[in-house]
């Protein structure tokens, strides 16, 4: 892929940023809003997709680091799991830091407890692997330049 | 009777897609097609969980409003969404190793496993 | 707390950290890599083992992730249960035992089977979700959970079919699977969704207490009972499964051949515990055995004409399903008959069932011994083989009892499951037990002739250099060897501690539904 | 242990079958282990017989390969085989309509 235009590259210098904001605001109001890891996450993707889109795949591919990503993964993973292994005294899954509404003096947030926290694991998980999909989807084309594939050592063709 | 437009369109759209899956011979255009399908069941589900005048089904948002929609199949269509991403990723990447292994997308030519 | 009471959580949890640290841990190297393979899949055979023993001693247990008490399925005095349960009753961890078997076999398998190659932090992630989705179909007591956890072993055998890219054959496979898989599980959906829309609860055993003939049900049937068959194979709808077992590497086929009885296993518990009596006349259970039948012969016709060794086996898996179908079609249409239940019924849903616990542990050891053939040889066609016996003693060997098992040659135990089917069938109608034992001569035939072509004969120079396979593949090709041999030599108590409580849960609609809702119907 | 099955027909026991076993396996050893008296060795009782016609030299790369096994039962059944294979197009679309197709006429059929 190409970069595009310089009109396109300033835009995306200016508003790039305010996208992995929005996606971090849905990501962290998951637990009140329609909103969520899932959903957060894919919008902090879409930032990758969008660098790659205005600065071409040869730039991003010599900038970024998949091995980032790849540890967003990870950590998303582990400590989702990791919350949902802490509510084991009573069942998996079970939601071990939240306090019935009535106790707390403010509002919603002790009614949460470990959904809001999965709900971030969850984002990062996603932003990780979105990300990772787009560039490996993107690595794939090699529309004018055809590369042999790699070849596996183990089976004869 | 136009509480049943949604089904109606599910309807609409759940066979368009099916006769798309058949009619094509373009491996993209045929998951195209099974994007469709998925979205017409998307749809499906977010209809049925529909209460007339219902608002948004969270409890601080609701307001004064007590009629609120059912949450349980808008949960149901965030879970389907996700796994249409993965698999509609999976499928795209897929395509791209058959073109690169076939050299060609028509589903009728990508047939060495037979018989 | 009691960790007998959380066997359930845990036997998805251990699989699912598995998959999760798997590409953490695999930069650290080969043998890292390989310890968490073996060690996470042991422990989870272990645990479904301990399940068995839980629920054959204290009947059906429930989980309700995420409740407040891992039993209080009705919170709040509420008439329908809300959160996800898991309901594992004994056909539930029966159906896990062998699922974790065949996933520890093939894990053990792999570990030499797959070195050569690259990505394998990923093929070890791939694979313990393909357990997860497996074990997760087998004991959710959910309509939509089921949906999800179809859908994680669906996207994960893709991935794992398709895991040799630079082979042509291995991703058209794999997106042949893909695009029946997607739009089924669409159709599956849409009978969840409509299940939903009408009963208002998403639980299966709710939904069983609830719900009542009518023309949704009926359609809802169809939809459910089509993608279930699709998933295990019967016969129109089994074009994508040679393809799919032939191109996969062999470790992932054994697990496959699991996750296809998971298949069958929702197959059975829509049909006997979701509708149950409801099923609206014998036209279900017709449909199931002219499926069966279909599947039998159809199937075992094509693997006879066969020279690929793992797509003959894979041919083989659809003649093989259609027994169970046709036993367990037999059991489902005598369901509202107690006369015919207990003089056949029984019986051929006994016969069934255990010839699903066969089936899995010899079609698995069939699939690890041809990767056996392909890793030391390189070649999969059969007229390129011949005279390994020599070279490949064990694998010979285990080979032959496997093949003896699946022919149904006495004493083995394919016999004896295929006896009960036989005997009870013939109750229904002589001409099913014809049928059925064509099938049988059929099968006999062409090992027959995959023994002698790629095991007998003088030895080729071409495979001179050919040596035993290692002793990690060994010991997993052993593992299902001793299942096998189990339940050859002890038929009387597999079938009474294994075979009949599974059956019995399996027929006892009204227990399930009370587990979950509390007695009172 | 080794138990009886009971089939509710008849029953199926796994030891006498395995005595049996042990007992036709012992009685053919010992009927090989006999040997036959007119054996000379090194006599022509020792060559190759191969239908009569000169043994080649490379005998052990001539097989009969696998897809001509069971020649003659493809043969008789060569219509069944033609259209049976015929099903087997290996063309995706195909797979899904046979899905779709038998998902329809379960639907037509059970609605009746």
């Amino acid at each position: 892929m190409n970069p595009l235009s310089v009109v396109v590259r300033t835009v995306c210098d200016l508003f790039a940023w305010f996208m992995i904001v929005f996606g971090v605001n849905v990501l962290l109001h998951g637990y009140v809003t329609p909103g969520g890891g899932f959903q957060g996450g894919a919008i902090i993707a879409t930032f990758t997709a969008f660098l790659l889109v205005a600065y071409g795949g040869k730039r991003v591919a010599a900038r970024v680091n998949n091995k980032l990503f790849d540890l967003f993964e990870e950590i998303g993973l582990i400590v989702f799991f990791i919350l949902a292994f802490l509510g084991f005294p009573i069942t998996f899954f079970f939601n071990f830091m939240a306090r019935p509404l009535a106790e707390s003096a403010s509002g919603i947030l002790p009614g949460v407890g470990t959904v809001a926290l999965m709900s971030a694991a969850v984002g990062l998980e996603v932003t990780g692997a979105l990300s990772l999909i787009i560039l490996t989807m993107h690595k794939g084309i090699r529309m004018f330049k055809v590369e042999p594939l790699e070849q596996e050592t183990g089976h004869e063709r | 009777m136009i509480a049943n437009a949604p089904f109606l369109l599910v309807g609409l759209l759940f066979l368009g897609g099916m006769i798309a899956i058949f009619m094509e011979k373009n491996l993209v255009k045929i998951a195209i097609a099974i994007s469709v399908i998925g979205s017409s069941v998307n749809l499906f589900l977010v209809a049925l969980g529909y209460r007339n005048g219902g608002t948004v089904p969270i409890h601080y948002m609701a307001g004064e409003n007590t009629v609120m929609v059912l949450p349980t199949p808008q949960a149901m269509t965030l879970t389907a969404i996700v796994i249409a991403l993965a698999t509609t990723a999976l499928l795209l990447s897929l395509i791209m190793l058959v073109y690169r292994h076939y050299g060609t997308l028509d589903i009728d030519e990508i047939r060495r496993l037979r018989g | 707390m009691n960790w007998n009471d959380h066997l359930p959580a845990l036997l998805l949890a251990i699989p699912l950290f598995g998959a999760f640290v798997a590409p953490v841990a695999s930069p650290f190297g080969r043998t890292t890599r390989n310890a968490l393979l073996a060690s996470f899949s042991f422990l989870t055979l272990l645990v479904s083992l301990f399940l068995l023993r839980h629920t054959l001693t204290n009947g059906i247990a429930v989980y309700v992730m995420g409740g407040e008490s891992f039993d209080l399925t009705l919170p709040l005095g509420m008439k329908l249960p809300v959160r996800i349960i898991m309901e594992v009753d004994a056909f539930s961890a029966f159906m896990a035992v062998c699922g974790s078997i065949a996933s520890f076999a093939g894990a053990l398998f792999s570990m030499n089977y797959m070195e050569k190659f690259t990505g394998l932090g990923r093929f070890v992630s791939l694979y313990f979700l393909l357990t997860v989705g497996m074990l997760g179909m087998m004991i959710t007591g959910d309509m939509f959970n089921f949906f999800v956890f179809l859908e994680i072993s669906s996207i994960a055998s893709i991935g794992l079919i398709a895991f040799w890219r630079d082979r042509p054959e291995a991703v058209e496979a794999s997106i042949k699977y893909m695009l029946i898989s997607q739009v089924s599980s669409m159709v599956f959906l849409i009978a969840a969704g409509a299940l939903y829309g009408k009963y208002n609860v998403l639980n299966m055993a709710a939904m069983g207490a609830l719900i009542k003939p009518g023309t949704l049900e009926k359609l809802a049937l169809v939809f459910l009972v089509g993608t279930l068959a699709m998933k295990c194979g019967a016969f129109p709808l089994h074009m994508w499964l040679p393809d799919a077992y032939a191109e996969a590497p062999s470790g992932v086929s054994c697990l496959l051949v699991a996750v296809s009885q998971a298949s069958l296993y929702g197959l059975m518990r829509v049909c006997f515990s979701l509708y149950g009596v409801n099923l609206g006349g014998a036209f279900i259970p017709w449909a199931m055995i002219v499926m069966g039948l279909s599947s039998m012969f159809f199937g075992v016709a094509m693997a006879v004409v066969q020279h690929d060794i793992k797509r003959l086996i894979g041919y083989h898996s659809v003649s093989q399903v259609g027994y169970m179908l046709l036993g367990l079609g037999v059991g489902m249409l005598v369901l509202t008959d107690a006369r015919g239940m207990a003089e056949y019924g029984f019986t051929a849903i006994k016969g069934g069932i255990f010839h699903i616990f066969n089936y899995t542990m010899y079609k698995a050891l069939l699939f690890l011994a041809a990767g056996a053939v392909y890793y030391t040889t390189g070649k999969r066609d059969l007229n390129e083989l011949g005279g390994l016996a020599r070279r490949m003693p064990f694998t010979t060997g285990m080979f032959v009892i496997a093949a003896a098992a699946i022919s149904g040659l006495p004493p083995f135990n394919g016999f004896v499951s295929k006896l009960l089917i036989y005997e009870s069938a013939f109750a229904v109608h002589p001409a099913l037990t014809v049928v059925a034992l064509v099938t049988s001569v059929l099968t006999l035939a062409s090992f027959v002739k995959v023994f002698q072509t790629a095991f007998l004969g003088p030895e080729r120079s071409a495979f001179a250099t050919v040596r035993e396979v290692p002793t990690a593949m060994l010991f997993g090709m052993g593992v299902l060897t001793l299942a096998v041999l189990v339940a050859t030599l002890f038929p009387s108590w597999t079938l009474s501690y294994l075979v009949e409580p599974a059956a019995r849960a399996l027929v006892d609609q009204a227990g399930y539904v009370g587990a979950v809702m509390g007695g009172g119907l | 242990m080794l138990g009886t099955v009971y089939t509710g027909f008849g029953y199926w026991d796994v030891s006498s079958w395995i005595a049996f076993f042990t007992i036709a396996a012992a009685l053919v050893l010992w009927l090989r282990a006999q040997g036959r008296e007119d054996y000379k060795e090194g006599t022509e009782q020792d060559e190759i017989y191969w239908s009569g016609n000169v043994v080649p030299e490379e005998g052990a790369e001539i097989t009969v390969p696998a897809s001509s096994a069971y020649w003659g039962f493809r043969k008789a059944m060569a219509p069944f085989y033609k259209i049976l294979t015929g099903m087997h197009t290996g063309i995706g679309t195909d797979i899904v309509g046979y899905y779709v197709v038998v998902v329809a006429l379960l639907a037509v059929f059970i609605l009746l």
